[in-house]
């Protein structure tokens, strides 16, 4: 182990002294002198086709300064980090919280009260909600894709003859629910033109890809939108797709004019991603020593309404799907479903917290049917150095395993007096 | 609408305004007296990132009009330094590494200050209770609890610095 | 009447994304006076990547963290690096630092030995001088830098970064999708009572292999804020939808973990080097939260001998098992 | 940002009164605001006008009058929860108090408001309607006491008629060597709405239960003495056999209560868990509670 000077030394976080003092700007607190405030209207509807949009009262409300809405989009109106099927301004509600239409005011209250006078005409669009239903070959197709966004495999080796070969198969159905990423900062901006320069400011994880998109969305070229990140207040994967950006850009492009956007807590609950909730059907076979010999999984995850981080999230848990044990056999499949729901995106840990419930509620069935401790179990299948993952992917090099279970363990028999007693 | 003529003292300077009485406090520290490191996070008083202190009591600002807070005294977090140098409550929490995104910052230390005002030497339990108000999605609690410990500890030994 | 339990559960976690790219970018500005400028695109959101990053290129540059200026995450002066997700910022990201710094470093190196004249293989950056092999040369790297500038020699690195994977193939997934992975155990300790059905975690052991810890205090507060964020996904947490619509879209009625929630975490950090690695680091960021409600999970079932299938583990589907339990037993 | 026409600050009752008087049914009193204020900013409130009482003198008063506990309306949770004359007196008070929201809510939440608000899970309404508690209601043309019991009627509705402020809260010290407690079931430790709340209040004379109260909230519409329950503990000695029979007893009165509602299932198992626990802890602590 070399020694360092820096490295693995616990130095104040840099941006601490102004975080603790209160000087640290946050982008609802940016105050830019004469900047609109923005307003979302929002679908209350999850499906329907827009017929037409009425914003002349609206716009005379006093203090109102523009109204747009998706023929007011310049350049491609879609966006996503993954797949390009969410509108900034939709001219086709997918769900209960879809943008509509943008209101730029003087002040909140001009903005709130043009909300209410817009006339919306939508053609309902039956939606669906439920997610086998979803799959369904005679469902009605949510975007032209179809309803599977996309189906992942991990095969190896032979999973029906080692079924059949092993002493114990444990089927197991499991459900996870939708979570709200709830950083205590919710979503804002502010967006102003500095020359020819379109600057906005937001609370991000990923500036470059909004650049990327908003670029697209405005149809500018991309050296001439600058995205600066504003202290984050948590993330945790919710602030990796565009929220505000887009609306920040179009209203600060359009009118020539400083603006700002500020979710409030319930608006951030609607208009942003959400973990995905799985249905997770899982096997495992073992022999009576308790060896794992095959698992077959199946994973449906509801995206909602768009993609967002929907595919990378459902291919991430088939990959993690085995958890960090050696099984010789595995044949898993993912499936990313559109549904009217509110979308799913990416949320700490990306599809593995689902698949850690239930492959360690496996295994303890497992440990239980062979008669070992779940201690036990763990240790005859964990990842050597030199394993081979379920993706054949061999493991050279820091497989830190063995030693987080060990030293976890250790220090549990110390502080928790009860786990000795039973696995003694 | 008729304007309210607020007075009150903010962070120890006497304040005197005409506002809306529909203002919350937290509107008129923010938007009006540009005090933003008080939060807004979900306006109804469960985050607890818009804590002040309010004549000796952590309050939520989203939760009182301004007009309640006339003739009172209100301390934000920008009235805790003193010519730039941080106090012992945010000195502890730089130190401990309380703070990760910071938001729920502001508040914790506040609820911090409070608390050791009324009980210096607080235990474990008693600190989570106090900041129980104040919700944290980035730290998991230990390290802000582990902070205000150590600036319980930090008070004691500069007991004259305090400006509590 | 209340039943404890004990449950453990394990997690690995690929860093970066998924058999995808995901370079990083940086540059590094070595300024005459010793000090030095980063640019990088890397946001950091509260989990401390700009420390992190400070501090790597400090350790590669040899001068003080205090000496080190991040500039991150404005796409008009900061390269792209990418998001910061997938656990990914420390190791892509710092070893787009690492490789700016040594780039600037090996300058800075070069024009030492040709001073000294030294062979460059002995020299090195520490504590702000030149070192010729363990013995300080007496010559600053401020010296350096400037005698670098008065050649006309401008001290400028750039590094980029992209994790070796591979693509899978589609139809049996086999590949490199990440270029090295993170390993956790955690073990907790729970107490359900089973009239009200209410779980109380008791205490949480968390160890976590996160590679070399360039920040032990914040790969701590990691742990601890995903131990926090798993006992919520356990225990409390859903957004729950009628016909597609949000019920509970705030803090009120959507609950998340308060102080009294969150129990003792027993952290331990288990620094298993990874070669590619700055420093030998991995990464931490969700690691932490994904054994924690499998966990918890493994703790109720063992404390009532009843396994539940569907998070969260909410007091009426606890009270509901037992009375299926009950039900089928009189049976 | 609440759309507000009016806003009064008066400095005394009278004016108080008379502005609510003369506004027919327009102004609404405004105490800690914990429960309005945001509601009227979500829009999901609606007000002309507010009369502000926080700067009325003399209804932030904790006293005793003989036998009987007098609370200002304006009292806050805090103050009520470190009472040391509630604590002494009344200490299931103490404790419904103790179990509101967060310090921040308790700091500002008054107990006056917590009646007028008349949730059906209000901590400090099922510690009041056990101790029998009264509301003083004040108008211009006089005042009342109405059993807080009678002052709820339904779940968000009171009697409390647009010209009244509730002044006072009051109840009588219960009989000396009572035992009281207040236990709380919320899906977390803190910053939670009542699933159920219990309390209880008694007495043991020659080892039998002299006298009994019990209260339960978040059950019907409001929270309310549940008489069954107190003559299951009446005559009795205080065993572990009777806390089972109770919890027994509350099940089986949560069931009736409750009927087919979806809540039922739960509530009916969890109401034996917390009853056990507040009853153990009354009668195995000798020192606990008891006034």
């Amino acid at each position: 182990m070399p020694e360092y000077n820096i490295i693995g030394k616990s130095v104040q976080r840099i941006d601490g002294p102004r975080k603790v003092s209160g000087e640290a700007q946050y982008a609802a607190d940016l105050d830019i002198p004469g900047a609109l405030c923005l307003k979302v209207l929002r679908s209350k509807v999850a499906h329907a086709l827009l017929q037409g949009i009425d914003t002349r009262e609206a716009l005379k409300v006093p203090g109102v300064v523009g109204i747009f809405t998706h023929v007011d989009i310049p350049g491609i109106n879609s966006y996503g980090i993954i797949v390009k099927d969410q509108p900034a301004l939709t001219n086709r509600v997918r769900f209960k919280g879809d943008a509509i239409a943008l209101v730029a005011a003087e002040d909140e209250a001009s903005a709130n009260k043009a909300l209410r006078l817009i006339k919306v005409s939508l053609q309902d669009l039956s939606p669906i909600y439920d997610i086998r239903e979803a799959m369904r070959e005679d469902a009605p197709a949510i975007h032209e894709t179809g309803n599977i966004l996309s189906v992942y495999k991990v095969k190896k080796g032979d999973v029906e003859s080692a079924f059949k070969q092993a002493d114990v198969v444990i089927p197991g159905s499991y459900t996870t629910q939708r979570v709200e990423h709830c950083y205590i900062e919710t979503e804002a901006g502010v967006a102003y033109m500095d020359n020819d320069m379109l600057v906005i400011k937001a609370g991000t994880q990923n500036p470059h890809y909004d650049r990327r998109d908003v670029a697209r969305v405005l149809g500018l070229a991309m050296n001439k939108l600058r995205i600066i990140q504003t202290t984050t207040g948590g993330g945790f994967g919710g602030k990796l797709d565009i929220s505000v950006q887009c609306f920040l850009g179009l209203a600060a492009l359009k009118l020539g004019r400083p603006v700002k956007i500020a979710y409030d807590r319930q608006e951030s609950f609607v208009a942003t991603g959400k973990r995905h909730p799985f249905f997770i059907d899982y096997i495992t076979a073992a022999n009576r020593e308790g060896k794992l010999l095959a698992v077959k999984v199946r994973i449906v995850g509801d995206t909602g309404a768009y993609a967002s981080y929907g595919p990378a999230t459902l291919l991430r848990a088939a990959v993690h799907a085995t958890g960090p044990y050696e099984v010789p056999n595995v044949d898993i499949e993912a499936f990313c479903v559109y549904t009217n729901n509110p979308f799913s995106g990416a949320m700490r840990g990306f599809g593995t917290p689902q698949m850690a419930f239930a492959c360690e509620s496996q295994l303890d069935l497992v440990a239980q049917a062979v008669n070992i401790s779940p201690l036990e179990i763990r240790r005859r299948n964990i990842f050597q150095k030199g394993s081979l993952t379920a993706t054949q992917q061999k493991l050279d090099v820091s497989v830190g395993i063995g030693k987080t279970l060990e030293a976890a363990w250790e220090k549990a028999l110390q502080v928790m007096p009860g786990l000795g007693d039973e696995n003694k | 609408m008729a304007q309210f003529h607020l007075e009150m003292k903010v962070n120890g300077k006497p304040i005197a305004l005409d506002i809306d009485p529909g203002l919350r406090l937290l509107d008129v520290l923010r938007d009006i007296l540009h005090l933003t490191g008080t939060k807004e996070g979900c306006g109804e008083g469960e985050c607890g990132a818009c804590s002040v202190i309010l004549d000796d009591e952590l309050v939520d600002s989203c939760l009182i009009l301004a007009p309640q807070a006339h003739g009172r005294g209100v301390i934000t977090i920008e009235g805790l330094a003193l010519n730039g140098e941080l106090d012992p409550y945010q000195q502890a929490f730089l130190e401990v590494g309380a703070v990760q995104c910071g938001y729920c910052t502001p508040g914790m230390i506040l609820a911090a200050r409070v608390l050791l005002n009324h009980n210096p030497k607080p235990s474990k339990q008693d600190i989570a209770k106090a900041i129980s108000g104040n919700l944290c999605r980035c730290t998991g609690y230990a390290k802000i609890v582990q902070g205000i410990e150590i600036a319980a500890s930090l008070k004691e030994t500069k007991a004259g610095v305090s400006r509590a | 009447m209340k039943k404890r339990g004990y449950g453990i559960a394990n997690m690995w976690y690929g860093i970066g994304n998924t058999a995808n790219p995901n370079p990083s970018g940086a540059f590094v500005d070595f300024l005459d006076d010793g000090t030095a400028i980063v640019l990088t695109g890397c946001a950091d959101i509260g989990q401390g990547s700009s420390t992190v990053l400070a501090q790597i290129a400090a350790e590669t540059l040899g001068i003080c963290v205090e000496d080190v200026v991040i500039v991150s995450a404005d796409t008009e002066v900061t390269p792209d690096a990418g998001a910061s997700s997938a656990s990914r910022q420390t190791y892509v990201s710092g070893n787009a630092v690492r490789l700016a710094a040594e780039n600037v470093r090996n300058q800075v190196i070069a024009i030492a030995a040709e001073l000294l004249n030294i062979p460059t293989e002995t020299v090195s950056l520490s504590q702000g001088e030149i070192w010729n092999s363990d013995k300080s040369s007496g010559m600053s790297i401020k010296e350096i830098i400037n005698k670098c500038r008065s050649k006309g020699i401008l001290t400028l690195g750039h590094g980029s970064y992209n994790p070796v994977t591979t693509e899978l193939d589609p139809e049996t997934g086999q590949g490199i999708p990440y270029a090295t992975y993170a390993f956790a155990t955690q073990v907790s300790e729970i107490e359900v009572d089973t009239e009200t059905g209410i779980v109380e975690v008791k205490q949480i052991v968390a160890a976590h292999d996160v590679g070399t810890a360039i920040n032990p205090q914040n790969v701590e507060g990691q742990i601890e804020g995903g131990c926090a964020m798993g006992i919520g996904y356990a225990l409390l947490e859903e957004v729950i939808l009628k016909d597609g619509e949000i019920q509970n879209p705030g803090m009120s009625t959507y609950l998340i973990p308060t102080a009294l929630d969150v129990p003792e975490i027993h952290t331990i950090i288990i620094e298993e080097s990874e070669i590619s690695g700055p420093y030998g680091a991995k990464g931490v960021g969700e690691p932490a939260l994904v054994p924690t409600a499998a966990a918890i999970a493994n703790a109720v079932a063992d404390a009532l001998g009843i396994r539940m299938y569907e998070l969260p583990l909410t007091p009426e589907k606890i009270i509901a098992a037992i009375k299926n339990r009950k039900e089928v037993e009189a049976i | 940002m609440p759309d507000l026409s009016e806003y009064y600050q008066p400095q005394s009752l009278t004016t108080a009164l008379e502005l609510l008087a003369k506004s027919g049914g327009k102004l609404r009193p405004l105490a800690g605001g914990t429960d309005i204020v945001p509601a009227m900013s979500k829009g999901e409130l609606k007000a002309d006008g507010l009369v502000d009482l926080s700067k009325l003198p003399d209804i932030q008063r904790i006293s005793v009058d003989g036998n009987e506990v007098k609370i200002g309306s304006l009292t806050t949770f805090t103050q009520i929860e470190t009472s040391p004359l509630i604590r002494a007196k009344a200490s299931l008070l103490a404790e419904a108090a103790a179990a509101v929201g967060s310090p921040q809510i308790r700091n500002l939440g008054t107990i006056g408001g917590n009646i007028a608000n008349a949730s059906p899970a209000a901590d400090t309404v099922t510690a009041l309607v056990t101790l029998d508690a009264k509301a003083r209601l004040d108008s211009l043309k006089g005042s009342r006491r109405v059993l807080v019991s009678e002052l709820l009627c339904g779940a968000g509705k009171t009697n409390i008629h647009p010209q009244e402020i509730i002044t006072e809260i009051n109840f009588k010290i219960p009989p000396p060597g009572s035992k009281t407690g207040f236990i709380k079931l919320g899906r977390r430790k803190a910053l939670a709405i009542a699933r159920m709340n219990l309390a209880i209040i008694f007495n043991v004379k020659e080892e039998r239960i002299s006298f009994a109260r019990v209260g339960l909230g978040a059950v019907g519409p409001n929270p309310r003495r549940y008489v069954v329950l107190e003559n299951s503990l009446l005559g009795q000695t205080p065993s572990e056999v009777l806390i089972e029979k109770f919890a027994i007893e509350a099940e089986c009165e949560v069931t009736r209560v409750l009927g087919s509602r979806p809540s039922a299932v739960y509530k009916c198992e969890a109401v034996k868990g917390i009853a056990r626990d507040l009853l153990t802890k009354l009668f195995l602590d000798s020192g606990q509670g008891v006034v």
